[in-house]
């Protein structure tokens, strides 16, 4: 039984962690597992993404994060991600910076139990030599391909819709990087809408399916994903991320107090 | 012209362009995006395949805000891995792909990343799956929604992503690309702008050009059944 | 509108193709459409498949094929594939052996539009040498990496429980390695157990998708997978894979015609 | 003893060795290995998770007619592409995994592609996923229904997969690999067979060893249930 609450998950993670976060911008985020990172004070993160918003910017806001490793951070229709933005500005957080494609391949490495993936031809992009991506001669002729190392990250933040006590779980609709950056990392830490029997995950045999294996702790977070969005249960909350992108920095420290769990 | 009206010269164009398209993928924040491949499927072109983050052919009855919102998922034919968008665009096989552009220089290529003004660094958000996309679907169909020198230089600082765009949509004008000029041309203008306008606010040479069409009225009925409150004006603005 | 008949499906299918088939041993595959392969007297088909059984022994036996990619073709519990033993025994069939593991990597390589994955170490199997399997410099450091060229298939043939007149399909349960050929193919062709409205493939979106792009032909055929299972539907009929285990060889040419589709 | 007991004191040393394991893996025609997994997670390890071809963790009230049918995957926590086996193995992350060898050396290593006997090519059906799977799950556990000098050999004569097996069971003992001696030594007999003839049917030297323990009545409860038939005899005949 891995079943336990959140500020003891949290607490697994250690300063200096590489964490992969769940869902793309505002859909099926680990919101309230974020926050509770925040409200306990960790210290030089990495994060690990495709497309951030809320979830990254929080992190890098409240002094949390030492590296982003992304494509995106952004608010999408409520601008940019202010506290994110400063933060690399100012140098107090390094991006990364990858094209969500890099992303993907780099965990496909690690998922696949392969040091590096091949990937297009993306050489052009300025971050490529930044990340120091190499080429390899293609051993069956053809010239060079470009490739994109493994990046295994300690643990994977996933906030699903169902999982039962022992850590196995459902994502219903679409999973993103989930199902991925689960098989890549080398632990697991879930929130879910509901904790429910094991033979209710069983009746759905064609939902995407995390297994307990790898998996640490499963805390049972309703609305864990808010302001961001979990479907069928709920919405994003539009209200609440217009004023959480205008927050100052004073009261983006009460917000993770204020905004609970 | 009204924002509301601008933005429906923008989507109607972009649909029109669909109409032998045989797939489209929109990624983040795409609402122009979003209505023009709605329009062109119930007008032009409904077996084009359209992409999103959420899924395959998002059906919605509204437009969203959020163009990764679970209401699109809800309606889509199925859900996709999004790794699969890269996938399908690494093996040729994406026609279409809108992709936005902080900074778009005259070569078509695009910078989402930053930039430095009197050594301070401007950050923008990354440009998310534009590297690969950009460099390998067949059609590129890059769109801003301001139109200023900042914005369009002739060589941006750091390249996002490279790729040679079908066509550009500013708020001004649509360019394309002269492949044998390896540069943008006005390929047309919005009949709200002129030449002069687009010559001063852009940071590269430009050519005049005939007026971008007017928008059908049943593209703009499809239009504001999508988008009864406008949001496609708030990338305008 | 890509419906069409079984033997003008079949038509489309040249001589000396590369062709991949759906399913594993005897679930869910293209069995109705691969008799009709045989009925048509194709010669030189390249099959590749990770475990084929009484679909790639058919063609073997009748003497549809040149070479057989697979890593495994046998009967399970029925025995040995008797003709595709035969037709490699006597040279009349090349079996490029591989693992179950490279030709998956060898359609994700495919699938991924690169040209070669790497893969875990598995030099010292003999037919990583034959198959030309070579090594590469990891460019990250740590020795050399094997690596699997990307296949190709002209056809992925895929028989599924539902799909619409324009070749959008889904598949319940298992989906072995369907997905990844329909993606690396450069065309697919499908058998359906049923051609339904588009509107009722869309109520499930948890179900596996293939869409219409690249699919050339779509054709119902109930029991298309006979003497396969094709759940939910119906199951491996067991008297008639005994029956078809002890076939001699003018048995076997009158099988095609008697089974039917 | 018949074949079903036989059979028995085969699954339930299996199932035995399955106390500690936090995943098995079973291929096709994996009669032994599907009864031994299912009666250790009734009995000893509920927590082990079990991997098939078609899905995690098979709930099927009985054994079908093959380790790749429908009724096991209907009865699944979920189903699961097959390609992921082999990801979890490559990442070093697959416990035990069971192999069946038409050949195995007295290194462990097995033959599933062909013999030539007298010049004349004598084909096996492939090694399915063996070739990763026993050079990457930490405790591959081989299996054969025969016992004689044409299968276990000195020396194979194609390696189609090589790895260290943790135990090899045939239908006269258990084998272990002795990691120092880098060869199988005998690791105990069944009550059926013994030294000598071991001796005489095996094509490498082998030791004495203890007798195997019987099944409880525990055991073979669920064996005979999951399996009314027999049809785990089949393997042995």
């Amino acid at each position: 039984m891995t079943e336990m609450s959140l500020d003891e998950a949290a607490e697994m993670i250690k300063d200096g962690s590489l964490i992969s976060l769940s869902g793309n911008l505002l859909f099926r985020i680990p919101a309230a597992f974020v926050r509770e990172l925040a409200r306990q004070e960790k210290k030089d993160l990495r994060v690990m993404k495709t497309a951030g918003g809320y979830d990254v910017d929080l992190l890098c806001g409240l002094g949390c994060v030492k590296e982003v490793i992304a494509g995106f951070v952004s608010f999408e229709v409520f601008g940019l991600a202010k506290n994110f933005r400063k933060a690399v500005e100012e140098g107090r957080v390094k991006y990364s910076e990858n094209t969500c494609y890099s992303v993907i391949a780099a965990l496909r490495a690690a998922a696949y139990g392969i040091p590096f993936m091949p990937i297009a031809d993306i050489s052009r992009s300025y971050f490529v030599k930044e990340r120091g991506f190499k080429f390899v001669e293609n051993p069956y002729g053809g010239g060079k391909v470009l490739t994109v190392p493994a990046i295994k990250p300690d643990y994977a933040i996933l906030h699903v819709q169902k999982a039962d006590e022992d850590g196995n779980a459902l994502i219903y609709g679409p999973w993103f990087e989930d199902v991925l950056m689960a098989r890549a990392a080398k632990n697991i830490i879930l929130t879910a809408e509901m904790i429910v029997p094991t033979e209710e995950l069983r009746r759905e045999i064609d939902a995407v399916w995390i297994p307990k294996l790898k998996v640490k702790a499963v805390v049972e977070v309703r609305n864990g994903a808010y302001p961001g969005a979990c479907p069928p249960y709920y919405d994003m909350d539009f209200e609440m991320m217009e004023k959480y992108a205008n927050l100052d920095e004073e009261e983006l420290k009460s917000h993770i107090w204020e905004v609970r769990p | 012209m009204n924002l509301l009206e601008r933005a429906n010269y923008m989507i109607s164009a972009m649909a029109r362009l669909l109409k032998d398209a045989d797939s489209a993928f929109m990624g983040v924040a795409s609402f122009l995006p979003f209505l023009a491949i709605a329009v062109t499927k119930r007008l032009y072109n409904p077996d084009l395949v359209w992409y999103s983050i959420v899924g395959f052919n998002p059906n919605p009855y509204r437009m969203p805000m959020s163009t990764v919102h679970p209401l699109i998922a809800e309606y889509c034919d199925a859900k996709l891995q999004l790794a699969e968008i890269f996938d399908i665009s690494a093996r040729g096989e994406l026609d279409v792909v809108f992709l936005a552009g902080a900074q778009i220089d005259s070569r078509g290529y695009l910078n989402n990343s930053h930039i430095y003004i009197n050594g301070k660094r401007l950050q923008f958000p990354g440009g998310a799956g534009g590297a690969l996309l950009h460099a390998t679907a067949k059609r590129p169909i890059v769109w801003q929604g301001k139109h200023d020198p900042r914005i369009f230089v002739r060589e941006a600082q750091r390249i996002t992503a490279a790729g040679k765009p079908y066509r550009v949509f500013t708020p001004l004008c649509i360019f394309r690309l002269d492949r044998e000029l390896g540069r943008l041309v006005t390929d047309s203008i919005h009949p709200w702008s002129s030449y002069e306008e687009i010559k001063e606010k852009t940071g590269f040479e430009v050519n005049d050009a005939p007026t971008t069409p007017e928008p059908s009225d049943e593209e703009i009925e499809i239009i504001q059944e999508l988008d009864p409150k406008g949001i496609r004006q708030l990338v305008l603005q």
